[in-house]
Protein backbone atom coordinates (compact mmCIF):
# COMPACT_ATOMS: atom_id res chain seq x y z
CA UNK A 1 0.00 0.00 0.00
CA UNK A 2 1.29 3.50 -0.75
CA UNK A 3 1.98 5.80 2.26
CA UNK A 4 -1.16 8.52 2.19
CA UNK A 5 0.63 11.70 2.42
CA UNK A 6 -0.57 13.61 6.07
CA UNK A 7 -0.39 17.29 7.22
CA UNK A 8 0.74 20.75 5.84
CA UNK A 9 3.67 18.85 3.74
CA UNK A 10 1.70 17.99 0.29
CA UNK A 11 4.13 15.44 -2.00
CA UNK A 12 4.76 16.58 -5.51
CA UNK A 13 3.03 13.69 -7.57
CA UNK A 14 4.75 13.48 -11.05
CA UNK A 15 2.88 14.35 -14.04
CA UNK A 16 3.48 12.20 -16.86
CA UNK A 17 1.83 11.10 -20.21
CA UNK A 18 1.81 7.75 -21.73
CA UNK A 19 3.08 7.88 -25.58
CA UNK A 20 2.39 4.92 -28.11
CA UNK A 21 3.88 4.34 -31.71
CA UNK A 22 2.11 2.71 -34.58
CA UNK A 23 2.66 1.22 -38.17
CA UNK A 24 5.82 2.02 -39.85
CA UNK A 25 6.38 4.75 -37.09
CA UNK A 26 6.63 2.17 -34.40
CA UNK A 27 9.32 0.11 -36.88
CA UNK A 28 11.46 3.53 -38.15
CA UNK A 29 11.72 4.20 -34.04
CA UNK A 30 12.20 0.12 -32.81
CA UNK A 31 9.61 1.51 -29.69
CA UNK A 32 5.95 1.01 -29.22
CA UNK A 33 5.73 2.86 -26.50
CA UNK A 34 7.24 5.27 -23.23
CA UNK A 35 6.02 7.41 -20.49
CA UNK A 36 7.15 11.19 -20.79
CA UNK A 37 7.48 13.67 -17.88
CA UNK A 38 5.05 16.60 -18.62
CA UNK A 39 6.66 20.03 -18.59
CA UNK A 40 4.10 22.58 -17.31
CA UNK A 41 5.22 25.36 -19.38
CA UNK A 42 5.93 23.01 -22.16
CA UNK A 43 2.93 20.66 -22.75
CA UNK A 44 1.64 20.54 -26.30
CA UNK A 45 1.66 18.25 -28.81
CA UNK A 46 4.15 20.50 -30.59
CA UNK A 47 6.55 20.60 -27.42
CA UNK A 48 6.00 17.35 -27.18
CA UNK A 49 7.26 16.80 -30.83
CA UNK A 50 10.24 18.82 -30.22
CA UNK A 51 11.60 16.48 -27.49
CA UNK A 52 11.32 13.75 -28.99
CA UNK A 53 13.35 14.91 -32.08
CA UNK A 54 16.23 15.29 -29.30
CA UNK A 55 16.45 11.63 -29.15
CA UNK A 56 18.20 10.81 -32.45
CA UNK A 57 18.56 10.89 -36.40
CA UNK A 58 15.65 8.43 -36.51
CA UNK A 59 13.36 9.96 -34.34
CA UNK A 60 14.27 13.88 -35.66
CA UNK A 61 12.94 12.26 -39.48
CA UNK A 62 9.54 10.82 -37.76
CA UNK A 63 8.57 13.75 -36.03
CA UNK A 64 9.67 16.22 -38.83
CA UNK A 65 7.44 14.55 -40.99
CA UNK A 66 4.33 16.72 -41.91
CA UNK A 67 1.96 13.44 -42.69
CA UNK A 68 2.69 12.36 -39.33
CA UNK A 69 -0.96 11.93 -37.59
CA UNK A 70 -1.22 12.08 -33.62
CA UNK A 71 -3.80 11.17 -31.35
CA UNK A 72 -5.28 11.95 -27.44
CA UNK A 73 -6.83 9.63 -25.72
CA UNK A 74 -8.19 8.06 -29.24
CA UNK A 75 -9.29 11.37 -30.69
CA UNK A 76 -7.46 13.02 -33.48
CA UNK A 77 -5.65 16.33 -32.37
CA UNK A 78 -3.46 18.69 -34.27
CA UNK A 79 -0.06 20.07 -32.93
CA UNK A 80 -1.50 22.76 -30.94
CA UNK A 81 -3.03 20.42 -28.36
CA UNK A 82 -2.03 20.91 -25.09
CA UNK A 83 -1.92 17.73 -22.31
CA UNK A 84 -2.72 16.45 -19.06
CA UNK A 85 -1.51 13.90 -16.76
CA UNK A 86 -2.27 10.73 -17.96
CA UNK A 87 -2.93 11.70 -21.31
CA UNK A 88 -2.11 8.90 -23.82
CA UNK A 89 -0.70 10.53 -27.28
CA UNK A 90 -0.41 8.21 -30.60
CA UNK A 91 1.44 9.39 -33.23
CA UNK A 92 1.03 7.18 -36.46
CA UNK A 93 1.59 7.60 -40.14
CA UNK A 94 -1.31 8.36 -42.52
CA UNK A 95 -4.53 5.25 -42.38
CA UNK A 96 -4.53 3.03 -44.85
CA UNK A 97 -8.22 0.91 -43.77
CA UNK A 98 -10.87 -0.31 -45.79
CA UNK B 1 -35.00 1.59 -32.30
CA UNK B 2 -31.94 2.05 -34.53
CA UNK B 3 -28.86 -0.51 -34.84
CA UNK B 4 -25.38 1.06 -35.04
CA UNK B 5 -23.20 -2.33 -34.88
CA UNK B 6 -19.76 -1.73 -35.31
CA UNK B 7 -17.18 -4.85 -35.12
CA UNK B 8 -13.24 -4.69 -35.13
CA UNK B 9 -12.11 -8.04 -35.47
CA UNK B 10 -9.80 -10.85 -36.41
CA UNK B 11 -11.73 -13.46 -37.93
CA UNK B 12 -13.91 -13.24 -40.81
CA UNK B 13 -17.72 -13.15 -40.96
CA UNK B 14 -20.56 -14.10 -42.93
CA UNK B 15 -21.53 -11.81 -45.39
CA UNK B 16 -25.37 -13.03 -45.65
CA UNK B 17 -25.68 -13.29 -41.86
CA UNK B 18 -24.75 -9.73 -41.27
CA UNK B 19 -27.01 -8.51 -43.86
CA UNK B 20 -30.17 -10.17 -42.27
CA UNK B 21 -28.84 -8.76 -38.80
CA UNK B 22 -29.36 -5.16 -40.43
CA UNK B 23 -32.30 -5.63 -42.01
CA UNK B 24 -34.28 -8.26 -39.30
CA UNK B 25 -37.71 -6.45 -37.87
CA UNK B 26 -37.06 -3.67 -40.53
CA UNK B 27 -40.60 -3.08 -42.36
CA UNK B 28 -40.19 0.28 -42.37
CA UNK B 29 -36.54 0.91 -44.46
CA UNK B 30 -37.16 -0.09 -47.99
CA UNK B 31 -33.74 0.19 -49.00
CA UNK B 32 -30.17 -1.67 -47.88
CA UNK B 33 -27.15 -0.67 -49.40
CA UNK B 34 -24.13 -2.27 -48.89
CA UNK B 35 -19.96 -2.43 -49.58
CA UNK B 36 -17.52 -5.39 -48.83
CA UNK B 37 -13.92 -4.40 -49.64
CA UNK B 38 -11.62 -7.64 -50.32
CA UNK B 39 -7.45 -8.19 -50.66
CA UNK B 40 -7.03 -7.42 -53.96
CA UNK B 41 -4.11 -9.50 -56.25
CA UNK B 42 -2.36 -6.38 -57.12
CA UNK B 43 -1.81 -3.03 -55.43
CA UNK B 44 0.25 -0.32 -57.49
CA UNK B 45 1.51 -2.74 -59.79
CA UNK B 46 2.64 -5.87 -57.39
CA UNK B 47 1.10 -8.68 -57.54
CA UNK B 48 0.24 -9.16 -53.40
CA UNK B 49 0.08 -12.19 -51.95
CA UNK B 50 -1.48 -11.48 -48.31
CA UNK B 51 -1.53 -8.07 -46.30
CA UNK B 52 -1.01 -7.58 -42.51
CA UNK B 53 -3.80 -5.27 -40.94
CA UNK B 54 -2.36 -3.59 -37.57
CA UNK B 55 -4.71 -1.67 -35.50
CA UNK B 56 -4.84 0.65 -33.06
CA UNK B 57 -7.71 -1.27 -30.39
CA UNK B 58 -9.97 1.03 -28.69
CA UNK B 59 -9.53 4.15 -30.97
CA UNK B 60 -10.89 1.95 -34.27
CA UNK B 61 -13.58 1.32 -32.34
CA UNK B 62 -14.59 4.83 -31.49
CA UNK B 63 -13.49 6.02 -34.70
CA UNK B 64 -15.69 3.90 -36.49
CA UNK B 65 -19.01 4.90 -34.24
CA UNK B 66 -18.28 8.48 -34.63
CA UNK B 67 -18.19 8.07 -37.97
CA UNK B 68 -21.29 6.09 -38.59
CA UNK B 69 -23.13 9.08 -35.89
CA UNK B 70 -22.12 11.87 -38.28
CA UNK B 71 -23.57 9.72 -41.47
CA UNK B 72 -26.64 9.77 -38.87
CA UNK B 73 -26.92 13.43 -38.35
CA UNK B 74 -26.53 14.21 -42.36
CA UNK B 75 -29.00 11.38 -43.78
CA UNK B 76 -32.35 10.02 -42.20
CA UNK B 77 -31.02 6.40 -41.57
CA UNK B 78 -32.13 3.18 -40.21
CA UNK B 79 -29.73 0.57 -39.15
CA UNK B 80 -26.02 0.72 -39.60
CA UNK B 81 -23.02 -2.15 -39.42
CA UNK B 82 -19.61 -1.36 -39.92
CA UNK B 83 -17.20 -4.32 -39.39
CA UNK B 84 -13.49 -4.26 -39.84
CA UNK B 85 -10.99 -6.79 -39.20
CA UNK B 86 -7.47 -6.55 -38.56
CA UNK B 87 -4.31 -9.33 -38.82
CA UNK B 88 -3.33 -11.80 -41.02
CA UNK B 89 -5.45 -11.45 -44.29
CA UNK B 90 -5.23 -13.89 -47.61
CA UNK B 91 -5.84 -13.08 -51.29
CA UNK B 92 -10.04 -12.46 -51.81
CA UNK B 93 -10.43 -12.30 -48.12
CA UNK B 94 -12.72 -10.11 -46.95
CA UNK B 95 -11.45 -6.90 -44.56
CA UNK B 96 -14.77 -4.41 -44.45
CA UNK B 97 -18.28 -4.53 -44.53
CA UNK B 98 -20.89 -1.21 -44.31
CA UNK B 99 -24.35 -1.90 -44.50
CA UNK B 100 -26.67 1.07 -43.78
CA UNK B 101 -30.73 0.34 -44.31
CA UNK B 102 -33.04 3.94 -44.69
CA UNK B 103 -36.04 4.72 -45.73
CA UNK B 104 -34.71 6.13 -49.22
CA UNK B 105 -32.30 4.64 -51.39
CA UNK B 106 -30.50 7.85 -51.54
CA UNK B 107 -30.21 8.18 -48.03
CA UNK B 108 -28.74 4.71 -47.99
CA UNK B 109 -26.14 5.03 -50.77
CA UNK B 110 -24.23 7.96 -49.38
CA UNK B 111 -24.50 7.05 -45.77
CA UNK B 112 -22.25 3.86 -47.23
CA UNK B 113 -20.08 5.94 -49.56
CA UNK B 114 -19.43 8.47 -46.64
CA UNK B 115 -18.52 5.68 -44.14
CA UNK B 116 -16.21 4.17 -46.37
CA UNK B 117 -14.98 7.19 -47.53
CA UNK B 118 -13.91 8.55 -43.82
CA UNK B 119 -12.95 4.97 -42.78
CA UNK B 120 -10.12 5.40 -44.99
CA UNK B 121 -9.05 8.10 -44.07
CA UNK B 122 -9.32 8.41 -40.21
CA UNK B 123 -10.07 5.27 -38.98
CA UNK B 124 -6.48 3.92 -37.85
CA UNK B 125 -5.82 0.76 -39.40
CA UNK B 126 -2.59 0.15 -41.45
CA UNK B 127 -2.08 -1.75 -44.15
CA UNK B 128 1.67 -4.14 -44.92
CA UNK B 129 1.37 -6.37 -47.67
CA UNK B 130 3.44 -8.79 -48.63
CA UNK B 131 4.43 -8.87 -52.40
CA UNK B 132 6.40 -10.61 -54.35
CA UNK B 133 9.15 -7.95 -53.90
CA UNK B 134 8.99 -8.14 -50.44
CA UNK B 135 6.46 -6.92 -47.17
CA UNK B 136 5.72 -2.89 -47.39
CA UNK B 137 3.29 -0.51 -45.63
CA UNK B 138 0.90 0.42 -48.21
CA UNK B 139 1.15 4.72 -48.67
CA UNK B 140 -1.70 6.27 -48.32
CA UNK B 141 -3.80 7.56 -51.86
CA UNK B 142 -4.53 10.87 -51.80
CA UNK B 143 -7.30 10.29 -53.84
CA UNK B 144 -8.32 9.22 -50.76
CA UNK B 145 -8.49 12.41 -48.82
CA UNK B 146 -9.97 14.19 -52.13
CA UNK B 147 -12.80 11.75 -51.70
CA UNK B 148 -13.31 12.05 -47.78
CA UNK B 149 -13.28 15.86 -48.46
CA UNK B 150 -15.87 15.89 -50.97
CA UNK B 151 -18.22 15.24 -48.24
CA UNK C 1 -14.69 -12.05 -68.43
CA UNK C 2 -17.30 -9.54 -67.19
CA UNK C 3 -20.52 -11.22 -65.64
CA UNK C 4 -23.80 -8.93 -66.96
CA UNK C 5 -26.67 -11.12 -65.61
CA UNK C 6 -29.83 -8.99 -66.13
CA UNK C 7 -32.93 -11.00 -64.21
CA UNK C 8 -36.42 -10.59 -63.95
CA UNK C 9 -38.35 -12.61 -62.17
CA UNK C 10 -41.61 -13.57 -60.46
CA UNK C 11 -39.77 -15.53 -57.51
CA UNK C 12 -37.83 -14.39 -54.27
CA UNK C 13 -33.81 -15.07 -54.48
CA UNK C 14 -31.27 -15.77 -52.37
CA UNK C 15 -29.46 -12.65 -51.66
CA UNK C 16 -26.28 -14.04 -49.93
CA UNK C 17 -25.86 -16.76 -53.08
CA UNK C 18 -26.20 -14.03 -55.90
CA UNK C 19 -23.81 -12.10 -53.79
CA UNK C 20 -21.52 -14.90 -53.64
CA UNK C 21 -22.45 -15.60 -57.67
CA UNK C 22 -21.55 -11.87 -58.48
CA UNK C 23 -17.70 -12.12 -56.46
CA UNK C 24 -16.98 -15.61 -57.24
CA UNK C 25 -13.51 -16.35 -58.87
CA UNK C 26 -12.40 -12.48 -58.60
CA UNK C 27 -9.28 -11.12 -57.32
CA UNK C 28 -9.29 -8.84 -58.90
CA UNK C 29 -12.15 -6.19 -57.83
CA UNK C 30 -11.85 -5.10 -54.27
CA UNK C 31 -14.88 -3.61 -53.64
CA UNK C 32 -18.54 -4.84 -53.83
CA UNK C 33 -21.86 -2.41 -54.06
CA UNK C 34 -25.12 -3.85 -53.41
CA UNK C 35 -28.53 -2.27 -53.29
CA UNK C 36 -31.93 -3.93 -52.24
CA UNK C 37 -34.90 -2.63 -52.21
CA UNK C 38 -38.20 -4.14 -50.68
CA UNK C 39 -41.89 -3.36 -49.90
CA UNK C 40 -41.71 -0.92 -47.29
CA UNK C 41 -45.02 -0.62 -45.03
CA UNK C 42 -46.00 2.84 -45.71
CA UNK C 43 -45.87 5.34 -48.48
CA UNK C 44 -47.19 8.64 -48.97
CA UNK C 45 -48.65 7.66 -45.15
CA UNK C 46 -50.55 5.43 -46.30
CA UNK C 47 -50.34 2.00 -44.86
CA UNK C 48 -49.69 -1.03 -47.04
CA UNK C 49 -50.71 -4.31 -47.04
CA UNK C 50 -49.19 -5.43 -50.24
CA UNK C 51 -47.72 -4.67 -53.76
CA UNK C 52 -48.45 -5.75 -57.24
CA UNK C 53 -45.93 -5.26 -59.59
CA UNK C 54 -46.84 -5.40 -63.57
CA UNK C 55 -43.59 -5.21 -66.47
CA UNK C 56 -43.63 -4.94 -70.07
CA UNK C 57 -41.67 -8.98 -70.19
CA UNK C 58 -38.91 -8.53 -72.95
CA UNK C 59 -38.75 -4.88 -72.35
CA UNK C 60 -37.70 -4.91 -69.19
CA UNK C 61 -34.88 -6.66 -69.57
CA UNK C 62 -33.66 -5.19 -72.63
CA UNK C 63 -33.91 -1.78 -70.63
CA UNK C 64 -32.10 -3.68 -67.50
CA UNK C 65 -29.60 -4.70 -69.60
CA UNK C 66 -29.38 -1.15 -71.48
CA UNK C 67 -28.73 0.53 -68.15
CA UNK C 68 -25.89 -1.77 -67.17
CA UNK C 69 -23.90 -1.44 -70.74
CA UNK C 70 -23.95 2.24 -70.29
CA UNK C 71 -23.02 1.89 -66.47
CA UNK C 72 -19.76 0.24 -67.64
CA UNK C 73 -19.14 3.16 -70.15
CA UNK C 74 -19.19 5.07 -67.64
CA UNK C 75 -17.13 2.98 -64.82
CA UNK C 76 -14.79 0.57 -65.03
CA UNK C 77 -16.97 -2.40 -63.52
CA UNK C 78 -16.11 -5.96 -63.20
CA UNK C 79 -19.46 -7.83 -62.41
CA UNK C 80 -22.88 -6.36 -62.42
CA UNK C 81 -26.18 -8.46 -61.58
CA UNK C 82 -29.40 -6.99 -61.55
CA UNK C 83 -32.62 -8.79 -60.02
CA UNK C 84 -36.04 -7.58 -60.68
CA UNK C 85 -39.54 -9.26 -59.23
CA UNK C 86 -43.01 -9.01 -60.63
CA UNK C 87 -46.32 -10.34 -59.24
CA UNK C 88 -47.42 -10.05 -55.89
CA UNK C 89 -45.31 -9.06 -53.00
CA UNK C 90 -45.93 -8.83 -49.53
CA UNK C 91 -44.58 -6.25 -47.10
CA UNK C 92 -40.70 -6.91 -46.22
CA UNK C 93 -40.13 -8.67 -49.66
CA UNK C 94 -37.20 -7.68 -51.82
CA UNK C 95 -38.22 -6.19 -54.95
CA UNK C 96 -35.14 -5.57 -56.41
CA UNK C 97 -31.32 -6.28 -56.47
CA UNK C 98 -27.97 -4.84 -57.86
CA UNK C 99 -24.76 -5.82 -57.38
CA UNK C 100 -21.83 -4.02 -58.89
CA UNK C 101 -17.81 -5.32 -58.51
CA UNK C 102 -14.89 -3.10 -59.12
CA UNK C 103 -11.40 -2.32 -58.41
CA UNK C 104 -12.12 0.81 -56.94
CA UNK C 105 -14.93 1.59 -54.07
CA UNK C 106 -16.25 4.68 -56.28
CA UNK C 107 -16.71 3.07 -58.98
CA UNK C 108 -18.75 0.06 -57.90
CA UNK C 109 -20.94 2.87 -55.61
CA UNK C 110 -21.73 5.26 -58.79
CA UNK C 111 -22.58 2.28 -61.04
CA UNK C 112 -24.83 0.68 -58.50
CA UNK C 113 -26.38 3.94 -57.81
CA UNK C 114 -26.49 5.09 -61.28
CA UNK C 115 -28.38 2.17 -62.29
CA UNK C 116 -30.98 1.74 -59.74
CA UNK C 117 -31.31 5.54 -60.83
CA UNK C 118 -32.19 4.92 -64.18
CA UNK C 119 -33.90 1.71 -63.42
CA UNK C 120 -36.30 4.06 -61.74
CA UNK C 121 -37.11 6.18 -64.71
CA UNK C 122 -36.80 3.89 -67.07
CA UNK C 123 -37.50 0.04 -66.70
CA UNK C 124 -41.35 -0.66 -67.34
CA UNK C 125 -42.34 -1.76 -64.28
CA UNK C 126 -45.72 -0.32 -62.21
CA UNK C 127 -46.54 -0.73 -58.72
CA UNK C 128 -49.80 -1.18 -57.37
CA UNK C 129 -50.29 -0.97 -53.84
CA UNK C 130 -53.27 -2.55 -51.76
CA UNK C 131 -53.60 -0.19 -48.96
CA UNK C 132 -56.35 0.30 -46.10
CA UNK C 133 -57.90 2.86 -48.39
CA UNK C 134 -57.68 -0.01 -51.33
CA UNK C 135 -56.08 -0.34 -54.19
CA UNK C 136 -53.88 2.13 -55.95
CA UNK C 137 -51.31 2.92 -58.87
CA UNK C 138 -48.40 4.33 -56.97
CA UNK C 139 -47.19 8.05 -58.71
CA UNK C 140 -43.99 8.49 -60.33
CA UNK C 141 -42.01 10.82 -58.29
CA UNK C 142 -40.50 13.88 -59.36
CA UNK C 143 -37.44 13.14 -57.02
CA UNK C 144 -36.76 10.30 -59.18
CA UNK C 145 -36.69 12.02 -62.25
CA UNK C 146 -34.43 14.66 -60.55
CA UNK C 147 -32.56 11.90 -59.30
CA UNK C 148 -31.86 10.39 -63.00
CA UNK C 149 -30.95 13.98 -64.47
CA UNK C 150 -27.70 14.10 -62.09
CA UNK C 151 -25.56 11.95 -64.28
CA UNK D 1 -50.75 -23.08 -96.58
CA UNK D 2 -51.27 -19.18 -98.20
CA UNK D 3 -51.61 -18.96 -101.57
CA UNK D 4 -48.61 -17.40 -102.97
CA UNK D 5 -49.15 -14.65 -105.38
CA UNK D 6 -47.45 -15.11 -109.20
CA UNK D 7 -47.41 -13.14 -112.47
CA UNK D 8 -47.71 -9.11 -112.64
CA UNK D 9 -50.75 -9.17 -110.41
CA UNK D 10 -49.24 -7.95 -107.02
CA UNK D 11 -51.77 -8.92 -103.92
CA UNK D 12 -51.82 -5.58 -101.42
CA UNK D 13 -50.35 -6.43 -98.22
CA UNK D 14 -52.06 -4.74 -95.49
CA UNK D 15 -49.57 -2.63 -92.91
CA UNK D 16 -50.23 -3.07 -89.29
CA UNK D 17 -48.88 -2.27 -86.07
CA UNK D 18 -49.58 -3.63 -82.76
CA UNK D 19 -51.02 -1.75 -80.19
CA UNK D 20 -50.31 -2.44 -76.09
CA UNK D 21 -51.63 -0.73 -73.09
CA UNK D 22 -50.23 -1.09 -69.52
CA UNK D 23 -50.63 -0.93 -65.70
CA UNK D 24 -53.56 2.73 -64.84
CA UNK D 25 -53.65 2.96 -69.14
CA UNK D 26 -54.57 -0.37 -69.61
CA UNK D 27 -57.14 0.16 -66.90
CA UNK D 28 -58.28 3.55 -67.93
CA UNK D 29 -58.86 2.14 -71.52
CA UNK D 30 -60.08 -1.56 -70.51
CA UNK D 31 -57.85 -2.48 -73.20
CA UNK D 32 -54.67 -4.66 -73.36
CA UNK D 33 -54.21 -5.07 -77.05
CA UNK D 34 -55.24 -3.73 -80.50
CA UNK D 35 -53.95 -3.96 -84.21
CA UNK D 36 -53.95 -0.32 -85.94
CA UNK D 37 -53.95 -0.32 -89.89
CA UNK D 38 -50.56 1.92 -90.93
CA UNK D 39 -51.26 5.12 -93.17
CA UNK D 40 -48.57 5.93 -95.36
CA UNK D 41 -48.91 9.52 -95.22
CA UNK D 42 -49.37 10.07 -91.48
CA UNK D 43 -47.43 6.95 -89.51
CA UNK D 44 -45.78 8.55 -86.82
CA UNK D 45 -46.81 8.67 -82.40
CA UNK D 46 -48.01 11.62 -83.23
CA UNK D 47 -50.01 10.22 -85.63
CA UNK D 48 -51.53 7.02 -83.77
CA UNK D 49 -52.06 8.98 -81.06
CA UNK D 50 -54.74 11.64 -82.73
CA UNK D 51 -56.29 8.48 -84.41
CA UNK D 52 -56.56 6.75 -81.27
CA UNK D 53 -57.94 9.93 -79.07
CA UNK D 54 -61.28 9.98 -81.65
CA UNK D 55 -61.85 6.69 -79.96
CA UNK D 56 -63.93 8.25 -76.70
CA UNK D 57 -63.31 10.30 -74.15
CA UNK D 58 -61.09 8.14 -71.86
CA UNK D 59 -59.02 7.55 -74.76
CA UNK D 60 -58.93 11.35 -75.75
CA UNK D 61 -57.64 11.93 -71.63
CA UNK D 62 -55.07 9.14 -72.07
CA UNK D 63 -53.10 10.55 -75.06
CA UNK D 64 -53.37 13.96 -74.10
CA UNK D 65 -51.63 13.48 -71.24
CA UNK D 66 -48.24 14.99 -71.48
CA UNK D 67 -46.87 12.59 -68.93
CA UNK D 68 -47.81 9.28 -71.25
CA UNK D 69 -45.10 7.19 -72.29
CA UNK D 70 -44.57 5.68 -75.50
CA UNK D 71 -42.06 2.88 -76.95
CA UNK D 72 -41.40 1.30 -80.15
CA UNK D 73 -40.34 -2.41 -80.41
CA UNK D 74 -39.62 -2.23 -76.74
CA UNK D 75 -37.40 0.85 -76.90
CA UNK D 76 -38.40 4.14 -75.44
CA UNK D 77 -39.11 7.22 -77.91
CA UNK D 78 -40.72 10.36 -78.75
CA UNK D 79 -43.91 11.32 -80.60
CA UNK D 80 -41.95 12.02 -83.70
CA UNK D 81 -40.75 8.65 -84.25
CA UNK D 82 -42.52 7.30 -87.28
CA UNK D 83 -43.53 3.13 -87.53
CA UNK D 84 -43.48 0.96 -90.08
CA UNK D 85 -44.98 -2.20 -90.77
CA UNK D 86 -45.42 -5.13 -87.63
CA UNK D 87 -44.28 -2.68 -85.39
CA UNK D 88 -45.13 -3.37 -81.38
CA UNK D 89 -46.31 -0.02 -79.76
CA UNK D 90 -46.61 0.35 -76.16
CA UNK D 91 -48.66 3.16 -74.39
CA UNK D 92 -48.04 3.09 -70.59
CA UNK D 93 -47.59 5.75 -67.46
CA UNK D 94 -44.61 7.16 -66.05
CA UNK D 95 -42.90 3.48 -64.46
CA UNK D 96 -42.52 3.06 -60.82
CA UNK D 97 -40.42 -0.11 -60.39
CA UNK D 98 -37.59 -0.68 -57.87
Amino acid sequence: MAKVATGPEIKRVEQMIKVLFFAAIREQLDCEELELKLNAEANTICDIKASLSEKGADWQKVFTDPTLLVAVNQTMVDDAQSLKSNDTVAFFPPVTGG
Amino acid sequence: MSLNSIKVQQQDFDFAKEVDTLEENNLVDGATVTFVGRVRNNNDGCQVKHLFLEHYAGMTEKCLFDISQQARERWQLGNISVIHRYGKLALGEKIVFVGVTSKHRQDAFMAAEFIMDYLKVSAPFWKKELTEQGERWVAAKAKDSKEANKW
